[in-house]
């Protein structure tokens, strides 16, 4: 009988609360998944303009954080005393913060951070994630259930809670820590994901095939099941990538970020919301938030097309 | 019934009091704008069915069949679709109404029987509330009446207990029984015209015959007009009156039944005729296959579109698409060189001896075997 | 459907059991010491001896453990070791703000997210679609602690209808206590509604293309009708287990919209618990938050099981 | 004697002062910046919200008043004999507590014993109470090991407190039962805390308001827009920012510390026994290179003032000049320079406070400007507890911090004295011993003529200024701000009518205030 | 019927050997026995075809087959090694020999690999070969199923069409040379004209490499069409074990005859009249009707067959069925309203096939009416020379049609 995909990924679950986190794994592998083809994307023409301008931005973007050193800014620490507080203009494009620093120079550095914790941690868990999920979405069984069950502690585990708990005692704060614990907050996600999408395709046909050519387990999940698997948990991990980075913003709120005066977007728009800069100049917190805005937008812009690119829709009318 | 929206009043005269045919198809074109360019899948249809008649319409996976009949309603989803031509149902022109409207005649005056049963009914919606919506809705039943007439409806495409199985939910229901459901669900509001989609594929010999003499039971019952849409001519062989062959969106034959099968005229419809295995031939008989694949419908096409899988084609069939033409008692076929004439067999031969694999594919000859023969080979030896 | 509610609950238990101990563990493997904080200044070695042997904590982990959890059975989570308030009495004054703003902000961000979703379906990549779908990417990149302040500067500070900070229990008036949660939940609420907005949409789309939606709109059936009737439920099981992880995080998760409105929630309570090392009240905490995660998913999950029915086969 | 630089014209009067009959009844929304851990004086770390919540539920020995005096209140007079060693405290008659018991000579002793043996409060009284006695059933004696001149100013402190002998029975810290004005209708801690009219309140016909609620608000910035949403009525802070704000608006009366004894200060604690701070060149550098006049006009939104002493400006007891080193980049330098080699080659410090994000930009200032002085500074951000703790046990370096408010210079003798500079726990945090100082503190302690203690205080900020554990900044800028719907909340009187000192930092008392609305 | 029993086993050397094959899914109560009790044999370089209704455990049969599931009890002989007991390994290693080709042509590729690296694939498994060789096999294998390796290779399986689907996951097959080949259903997911094309190259297949078959399908025509020897099963078991040419002609089972009856016949002449199509629907195996399975939907169901199961025994040579009262031996039935129902025997096949409509010969080609055998294909003659208003072959337009489509 023919099944919905993530139906099958329901059904099959073999452990329970999680079957709903299972859903959730379906759904996220619909939010791009789903989309109609249409739109600026041509599916035999390529994948579209609209990627390109996206993926030409963000590596903008990336390019201006590791090219921050030598790029003619001003120094992202240097406190010009002078110039406290000013807006926008021909000296500081985007104007100085309390301390008189350059915001345009504290926004490209501070993205280094940010994008460093919204990469690095997503990237390890879904290695970490990515492998357990196939294994538990492959073998149902014991290890399944144990994994499930371990994901979904760690789920039900107040990340922020786990992140503070290790910071407060784990002082300094360095980005290699957070990556680590952040990659702890991601993994499980992407364990869920991965392993209902995984359970989708377990069960279809071709796994079955591949191993009556007499193929090993391994060379199951790497060869037949991974290259299925990814795209969702590629989408899935390029929102991830955007909590991240909020979520770097919230740690800083609490002081729980990276030291200072080393900037990140988060404590940028930290500074811009204290002291009454958020009526008296709005802009310091605005410029990071526009900075994740069209991270953000151009991150899901591309898994989009991505998404519509590679979906094989294998019903024809 | 209000809460769910306005009912426009819409005076739909009573089919049998109109003179002339149920449904008149003219020259219907529907096109999908893709990015690969549009795809023309229904490129200038037209039929007349004929009140209590069956139209059997015949054609490979991808001739343009389910949207044919999808446009017939005016019912092609999609944002990218463009429809052209008429299509009258008892006088009125469907293409020109406004969606109130044609909510009107949906469901009332044209069903569709869909092409699979499971996607096309609610997994999550039990089996009696989409049998007892559009009595409630559309008929307008009260409860109990429209929970009457839905038992007397499964009862009527023989579906033992119809009480139980109005509560379950189609996936506790077999792919036949689903079927069933669905042929229940169009006849629900005693449609003038049954449209139905390819309506065993993918159901079991069996069931398919079970299917296919409900649906003509009813057919006859309710003195509707149906078309009856497969690729398997087996099927409309003994349950339709007219035959219209599809290919690559195009009619290329057209005839009552037995005509068809006894003055097959175009090629494809014999090639898809002797493509069929049949009981009375002996085991390990060749069958002849079609080679090749149907055109990409998205693509400029030139000439006669099946020229390039047929055993026939000449040049000329491939530089002139050939008109539809006549060969009386209602029979049309698109064809230059048809089959049982002279021109046709002589055709045939030639390419038989110019070692076309589409003729010795069709004469028996593995194709393999004479791809090995050079073209330069012909007369030697 | 009973044994499958048996099984259930058998897993929710082990689930329990082990977020128990993980609790019980992080809190208890981490450095520091809590009698610093206690004893402050007058931390001698002979006072330290005296409170750590007061609280137990010189005892093994694997009877300290048992310890608590005996207690927990009798419904003693412990004391706070600064403020000697039972944790009991402190989960009294943050379950029913967490629940309160839960609630509220979820079903705000429903009900933004839903007829969006439904417009932005019906056309999807249509105007609509695309400017709703880079307005709930703006409010993603809007951090709490930005939109938090920004409600409060309009709708407090400025125009007076709300308090700035503050929960007003029900017992004081509903119409009070809705004012007292509405800015928190609507900051809340603003995050929830992208994740929303996308799993619906997404789901909605790929409904909206099945074949029983032109089933149904080939019996005449009104387009209202059907999205109600035939489309929401179907789609919904995405946004069902997004919401279930996300209400269910929710519950620890508020804590930034916590502290710039003052709710002492859990998320609250338990910031200012670790900072204190008040190891008792964060193990409580983190449990009820825990276990409150694992309810919350539990009970999604039996709603989808209602709402589909083809799951119930299992 | 507050400052103010604002009148509204509502008021002819000082904000804070109630013109015109006092109204009876209402209740009043108070925001605090902090939360208490407990009630119990002899247990509990009282900060100035802990001591305004004191202040509500109890009453103090004695009082404060206006010119910095310390005055009786529960006591009727607090006598020493001549050489200043034995006092004696004899009580008000007919004051009752909350539970009715009465106020008397072994409540009292009670009281005290338990604070002497408290290890929170003990460490506090050990130089000043040896040993205490019943003299009658409405006097007891206190023995100090010393003459101590500001004996009745320590009866002002949390040390000053009394509570009902069945709390100290109970040793609760969760209901406080005292004789103040009001008494505790319940506490959630991170919530609120209210208290209701104590009807049998000693002094006839206070309070005024049936009740006040005290809620907790952390973060400055909420607590101000709670009060311009009116969702408070009164509010503390120190943030010059908020302070600037609504003291430019005539809706609000902005109360501001007043001079009268010393205040808060803000500066850089420096460990005195960790490399490099201890050594005195660094820290003569570190104290060139900060330009603390830029630091005030960066983050004191023109309310703070710069201020190099632990005395305030007019203070008899600041020297005319306490040698403190001034701005100078260019000695700094020199120091830097200088000091190097003892220290590796380079000098590095590691600047840090409490999470606050004003805080959090004074140090990145204060840092950037040490830098240009040539020493690599780290900063970093510790929260409270930790910090109270790293402080106690010497686990800094450099910290900014606040405190030394006090009505008599004595009180913060335990905080500077080489005596309290012992690990493992040493309330003295910059652990800075120095034998000239501990002197001229005691001189001060000990001596009851004026002109001696103000010679010997000034030794005092000299001494200071030499041995440098403290940064001086700015005296710190507490406020106390209410909407014009209450009144009066600074005009505390004492039992003669006479004026006390109402708030002084962050400390609140709302015995005297009514609803104006 | 639906009977058991081993009597259709044969003694001489078979190469594959099943016997009392069961397969169960599930638990506790929902525990269906797909497959109960199923015994068949297979000679070498012989197909044998399996029918049966949809859900009748066919797939299920063949899977256990090639042990891509292990049944629940019952034994497997392959060339006289039982199957079923061996370990991991051995499975693994004894998997070469038997290759399957699955149901639904699209869903058993994987739809993110070329076709070509997926024919690949069983060879890169067992390392078969260098890199190159195993490029050229497959190349090779890709060619006789009558892919064209430089065009399609690179593809990806949805973009093509079912039928090429079918073939890629044929040649997958083969590339390891397998003894068996189990064909499930390769057709009915398939359009007529695509269907043909396997059927032949299945036919073609088992010709030259003397393959040795098990067809699975529920259309009796298109398995006569390939099968030397045709099984039909029914809910889980077996009915009837015949030649197709006999099973055709002389049904024995009356649910072998309602499953010819239900093939529709591209033949406008061939009456329905008097044809019942099987009522109901399949029970569920999970709780199968007593005695003889099909006797729900019998027409000649006696009380008998509630009671007692029939098993297999022979019927004629080469011939057997599972049932009490197999239609050729059976008197009419006493029931009454079954003889109103059924006619008693199936009417005869047309004499002859419907007679082309093209009548004109070419001289190197046989009609339709008179199809060449597979065994002896017609070997090409030369051509007469074309008709004078026809282009010469030479000038034929470079529209050379790709044969393998
Ligand atoms: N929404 C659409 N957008 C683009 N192309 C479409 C769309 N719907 C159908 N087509 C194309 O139109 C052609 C005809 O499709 P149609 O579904 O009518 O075929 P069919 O004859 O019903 O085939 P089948 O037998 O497989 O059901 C196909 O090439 C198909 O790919
Ligand atoms: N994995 C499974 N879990 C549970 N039941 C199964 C499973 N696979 C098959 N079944 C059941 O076993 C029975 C036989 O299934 P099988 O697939 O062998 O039938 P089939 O004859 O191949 O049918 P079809 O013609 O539809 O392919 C059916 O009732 C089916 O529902
Ligand atoms: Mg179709
Ligand atoms: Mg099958």
């Amino acid at each position: 009988m023919p099944e919905l995909p993530s139906q099958v990924a329901l059904e099959s679950d073999a452990y329970v609360p999680g079957a709903a986190v299972a859903g959730v794994g379906a759904g996220v592998q619909g939010i791009a998944g789903r989309l109609p083809a249409s739109g600026l994307v041509s599916k035999k023409g390529g994948i579209g303009i609209t990627f390109w301008i996206c993926a030409g931005w963000v590596l903008f973007m990336i390019l201006l954080a590791v090219l921050a050193s030598v790029l003619p800014l001003k120094a992202p620490n240097f406190q010009d005393y002078s110039s406290v507080n000013i807006g926008p203009s021909a000296r500081h494009l985007l104007g100085t913060d309390d301390l008189g620093r350059d915001l345009l120079a504290r926004v490209i550095f501070g993205s280094r951070v940010s994008l460093v914790i919204g990469f690095a941690p997503v990237l390890i868990g879904l290695v970490v994630g990515g492998m357990a999920g196939l294994l538990a979405g492959y073998r149902s069984g014991p290890a399944d259930t144990v994994l499930n069950a371990v994901s979904f502690v760690l789920l039900a585990f107040p990340a922020l809670l786990a992140i503070m708990v290790i910071e407060t005692f784990w002082k300094p704060v360095t980005l290699l820590k957070l990556t680590i614990m952040f990659a702890f907050v991601s993994a499980p996600l992407l364990f869920r994901v991965i392993r209902a999408t995984t359970l989708s395709f377990a069960s279809r046909e071709f796994v079955v095939a591949a191993r009556a050519t007499g193929a090993k387990t391994s060379r199951l999940l790497l060869r037949e099941l991974l290259p299925n698997v990814l795209p969702a948990a590629v989408s899935f991990a390029l929102i991830g990538v955007a909590i991240a980075i909020v979520l770097e913003g919230s740690l800083a709120y609490l002081g729980l970020s990276i030291g200072l005066p080393t900037s990140s977007l988060g404590n940028i728009i930290n500074d811009g919301v204290n002291s009454n800069n958020l009526s008296l100049n709005p802009y310091i917190a605005l410029w990071p938030s526009l900075y994740i805005f069209l991270l953000l937008t151009a991150l899901n812009l591309m898994a989009d097309r991505l998404r519509s690119y590679f979906d094989l829709r294998e019903v024809s009318l | 019934m209000s809460r769910w929206g306005r009912r426009p009043q819409l005076s739909f005269p009573d089919v049998g009091s109109i003179e002339g045919p149920l449904l008149e198809v003219v020259d219907l074109h529907t096109s999908f704008r893709t990015g690969r360019g549009l795809v023309r899948a229904v490129d200038g249809v037209s039929f007349n069915l004929a009140r209590g008649h069956t139209l059997g319409v015949v054609g490979e996976s991808g001739s343009g069949k389910t949207v044919l009949s999808r446009s017939i309603m005016g019912l092609v989803p999609g944002t990218n679709v463009e429809r052209s031509g008429t299509v009258r149902l008892s006088g009125h022109d469907i293409t020109a109404m406004s969606l109130d409207e044609l909510r009107e005649v949906w469901g009332m005056q044209i069903a569709l029987v869909f092409q699979d049963p499971m996607t096309a009914l609610n997994p999550v919606v039990r089996i009696g509330r989409q049998i007892t919506e559009s009595l409630r809705l559309r008929a307008g039943l009260d409860r109990k009446a429209a929970y009457e007439t839905s038992v007397a409806l499964l009862k009527s495409v023989g579906i033992p207990a119809p009480e139980q199985r109005l509560r379950n939910y189609p996936h506790e229901l077999s792919g036949g029984m689903r079927q069933r459901v669905m042929i229940a669900i169009a006849l629900a509001c005693g449609p003038k015209l049954l449209l139905a989609d390819e309506p065993t594929t993918g159901l079991d010999v069996t069931v398919q015959a079970q299917i296919l003499d409900l649906l003509a039971a009813q057919q006859r019952e309710r003195h509707m007009g149906m078309i009856l849409v497969t690729h398997d001519l087996g099927v409309v062989a003994n349950r339709t009156d007219d035959i219209v062959v599809m290919y690559a969106g195009r009619v290329v034959e057209q005839a009552p039944t037995a005509e068809l099968f006894a003055r097959t005229r175009m090629p494809y419809t014999e090639a898809l005729l002797r493509s069929i295995p049949r009981l009375a031939e002996a085991s390990h008989t060749r069958l002849r296959a079609i080679p090749g694949r149907p055109p990409d419908l998205a693509t400029e096409l030139k000439g006669c579109r099946f020229a390039p899988r047929c055993p026939y084609a000449q040049d000329h069939c491939r530089k002139e698409e050939p008109p539809l033409r006549a060969a009386g008692q209602g029979h049309l076929f698109r064809c230059w060189y048809p089959v049982g004439s002279a021109e046709g067999d002589a055709a045939l031969a030639y390419n038989v001896a110019a070692r076309v694999p589409a003729a010795l594919a069709f004469t028996g000859i593995p194709v393999r075997d004479a791809a090995l023969v050079a073209p330069n080979a012909v007369g030697s030896a | 459907m009973l044994r499958f509610i048996a099984t259930r609950l058998v897993q929710l238990v082990v689930i329990c059991f082990l977020i128990s101990v993980f609790a019980f563990l992080l809190v208890h493997l981490l450095p520091g010491d809590p009698t610093l904080a206690i004893l402050g200044p007058n931390d001698t070695p002979a006072a330290r001896a005296v409170l750590l042997h007061q609280l137990g904590l010189n005892k093994g982990l694997v009877s300290q453990y048992g310890t608590w959890i005996m207690n927990i059975f009798h419904g003693n989570l412990g004391a706070s070791f600064l403020t000697k308030q039972t944790v009991t009495n402190a989960l009294g004054v943050a379950v029913p703000i967490d629940l309160e703003l839960v609630v509220v902000s979820q079903v705000l961000a429903l009900l933004v997210a839903i007829p969006m979703a439904l417009i932005a379906a019906l056309r999807p990549n249509r105007l609509f679609d695309r400017i709703a779908t880079t307005s709930t990417f703006a409010m993603l990149s809007l951090p709490t602690f930005v939109a938090g302040p920004l409600l409060v500067l309009v709708f407090a500070v400025t125009l007076k209808w709300v308090p700035a900070t503050g929960f007003d229990r029900l017992s004081q008036g509903l119409g009070q206590n809705l004012k007292s949660v509405i800015l928190p939940s609507v900051a809340l609420a603003i995050g929830s509604v992208t994740v929303y907005y996308r799993l619906l949409r997404a789901d909605l789309i790929a409904t909206l293309q099945e074949d029983f939606v032109t089933m149904a709109r080939s019996k005449g059936l009104s387009t209202r009708y059907i999205l109600m009737r035939h489309v929401m439920r179907p789609s919904s099981f995405s946004l069902l287990a997004g919401a279930g992880i996300s209400i269910g995080t929710l519950f620890t998760g508020a804590f930034v919209v916590e502290v710039l409105f003052q709710l002492p929630g859990i998320g609250y309570q338990l910031v200012q618990a670790i900072y204190s090392r008040d190891y008792l009240v964060v193990q409580g905490m983190a449990l009820v938050a825990a276990v409150a995660f694992v309810v919350v998913n539990f009970g999604v999950d039996f709603l989808l099981t209602i709402l589909d029915p083809r799951v119930r086969r299992a | 004697s507050s400052t103010t630089t604002k009148t509204t014209p509502r008021r002819l009067s000082a904000p804070g002062i109630g013109t015109g009959k006092p109204k009876r009844g209402g209740t009043i929304t108070v925001g605090l910046n902090s939360e208490i851990d407990g009630f119990l004086p002899s247990t509990n770390h009282f900060d100035n919200s802990g001591l305004t919540y004191a202040n509500s539920v109890y009453d103090t020995l004695t009082m404060i008043a206006a010119d910095g005096s310390a005055k009786p209140y529960l006591a009727k007079s607090v006598t020493p004999n001549p050489d200043l060693t034995v006092w004696t405290i004899t009580l008000r008659p007919g004051i009752t507590f909350h539970d009715g018991s009465p106020l008397n000579a072994d409540v009292v002793l009670a009281n005290i014993q338990s604070l002497q043996s408290s290890a929170l409060t003990g460490q506090a009284l050990k130089g000043v109470v040896s040993s205490i006695a019943k003299v009658s059933d409405m006097a007891v004696a206190i023995t100090c090991s010393e003459p101590i001149v500001a004996f009745p100013h320590y009866l002002a402190t949390q040390v000053g407190y009394i509570v009902a002998m069945a709390q100290l029975e109970s040793q609760s810290s969760t209901k406080p039962v005292g004789t103040g004005p009001f008494s505790l209708v319940e506490w959630v801690p991170n919530d609120h805390m209210t208290v209701k009219r104590n009807p049998h309140y000693w002094r006839a016909g206070l309070p005024y308001l049936d009740g006040v609620t005290y809620r907790p608000i952390a973060q400055d910035q909420s607590r101000e827009n709670s009060l311009k949403s009116r969702t408070i009525d009164l509010m503390v802070t120190r943030d010059p920012n908020a302070i600037r704000d609504l003291q430019d608006n005539s809706g609000f009366q902005v109360v501001r510390n007043p001079s009268v004894g010393q205040n808060d200060m803000d500066f850089v604690i420096l460990n005195t026994t960790v490399d490099p701070t201890s050594d005195p060149l660094v820290r003569q550098a570190l104290a060139h290179a900060i330009d603390v006049d830029q630091l005030v006009k960066l983050f004191g939104a023109g309310i703070a003032k710069p201020n190099l002493s632990l005395f305030p400006p007019g203070s008899p007891y600041r020297a005319a000049d306490n040698g403190y080193p001034k701005y100078n980049l260019a000695k700094a330098k020199a120091l830097v320079a200088q000091a190097a080699p003892n220290h590796g080659g380079s000098i590095k410090v590691s600047l840090a406070t409490i999470t606050d994000p004003r805080l959090l930009n004074e140090i990145q200032a204060i840092a950037s400007m040490w830098e240009l002085a040539g020493i690599t500074t780290t900063v970093s951000e510790v929260e409270q507890v930790t910090f109270i703790d790293n402080l106690v046990t010497g686990q800094f370096q450099a910290y900014t911090d606040e405190m030394f408010a006090a009505t008599d210079p004595d009180l913060n003798y335990v905080w500077m004295s080489p005596t309290t500079a012992n690990p493992p726990i040493a309330l003295n945090f910059s652990r800075n011993k120095d034998d000239a100082l501990e002197a001229a503190l005691q001189r001060g302690r000990t001596t009851s003529d004026p002109t001696v203690r103000i010679q010997a205080y000034q030794e005092v900020d000299k001494r200071l200024s030499a041995d440098l554990p403290y940064l001086w900044a700015s005296q710190a800028t507490w406020s106390l701000t209410g909407s014009n719907s209450v009144s009066n909340f600074n005009n505390l009187t004492l039992p003669d009518g006479s004026r006390a000192l109402g708030f002084a930092s962050g400390i609140f008392n709302p015995t005297p205030a009514w609803r104006e609305d | 019927m639906a009977g058991s029993g081993t009597a259709h086993l044969r003694s001489d050397d078979v190469l594959l050997r099943v016997e009392h094959l069961v397969v169960e899914f599930g638990s506790g109560r929902h525990r269906v026995r797909a497959v109960s009790d199923v015994s068949f044999d297979v000679a070498k370089g012989e197909t044998l075809g399996l029918v049966g209704e949809s859900g009748c455990g066919k797939s299920t049969t063949g899977r256990a087959v090639a042990l891509v599931h292990n049944p629940n009890s019952g034994s497997v002989k392959f060339d006289g090694t039982e199957l079923t007991s061996m370990s991991r390994g051995e499975m693994r290693q004894a998997r070469t020999k038997i290759q399957m080709v699955f149901q639904d042509p699209i869903s058993s590729l994987n739809p993110r690999r070329r076709v070509l690296d997926a024919v690949i694939e069983p060879m890169s498994v067992w390392g078969i070969g260098s890199k190159e060789e195993r490029r050229a096999k497959a190349r090779a294998t890709l060619e006789s199923v009558g892919i064209d390796p430089d065009d399609s290779g690179g593809r990806r399986p949805t973009e093509m069409s079912g039928g090429q689907c079918q073939r890629v996951s044929i040649a997958r097959a083969l590339m390891l040379e397998p003894t068996v080949l189990v064909c499930d259903e390769p057709v009915s997911a398939l359009d007529v004209s695509v269907q043909a094309q396997i059927l032949n190259l299945l036919d073609d297949l088992k010709r030259d490499r003397g393959l040795t078959m098990v067809f699975i399908a529920h259309d009796l025509a298109v398995v006569k069409n390939v099968s030397d020897r045709v099984a039909v099963m029914y809910l889980g078991k077996l009915c009837e074990v015949a030649r197709p040419d006999d099973l055709y002609h002389r049904p024995e089972h009356p649910y072998t005859e309602a499953l010819l009856t239900s093939i529709p016949e591209p033949d406008p002449g061939a009456s329905r009249n008097g044809k019942a199509t099987l009522a109901g629907d399949l029970p569920s195996p999970i709780n199968p009707p007593s005695g003889c399975r099909f006797r729900t939907r019998c027409a000649f169901a006696q009380q008998k067959c509630a009671e007692e199961e029939p098993q297999m025994r022979a019927i004629g040579p080469d011939h057997f069925v599972a049932c009490h009262f197999p239609l050729g031996t059976n008197p009419a039935p006493s029931s009454a309203t079954a003889a109103s129902v059924q006619p008693p025997v199936a009417p005869p096949p047309p004499a002859s096939p419907q007679a082309p409509s093209w009548s004109v010969q070419a001289p190197d080609y046989t009609p339709a009416g008179a199809p060449a055998p597979r065994s002896t294909p017609v070997p090409p003659t030369p051509a007469t020379p074309p008709a004078p208003t026809l282009p010469a072959p030479s000038e034929r337009s470079p529209l050379w049609i790709d044969p393998q489509g």
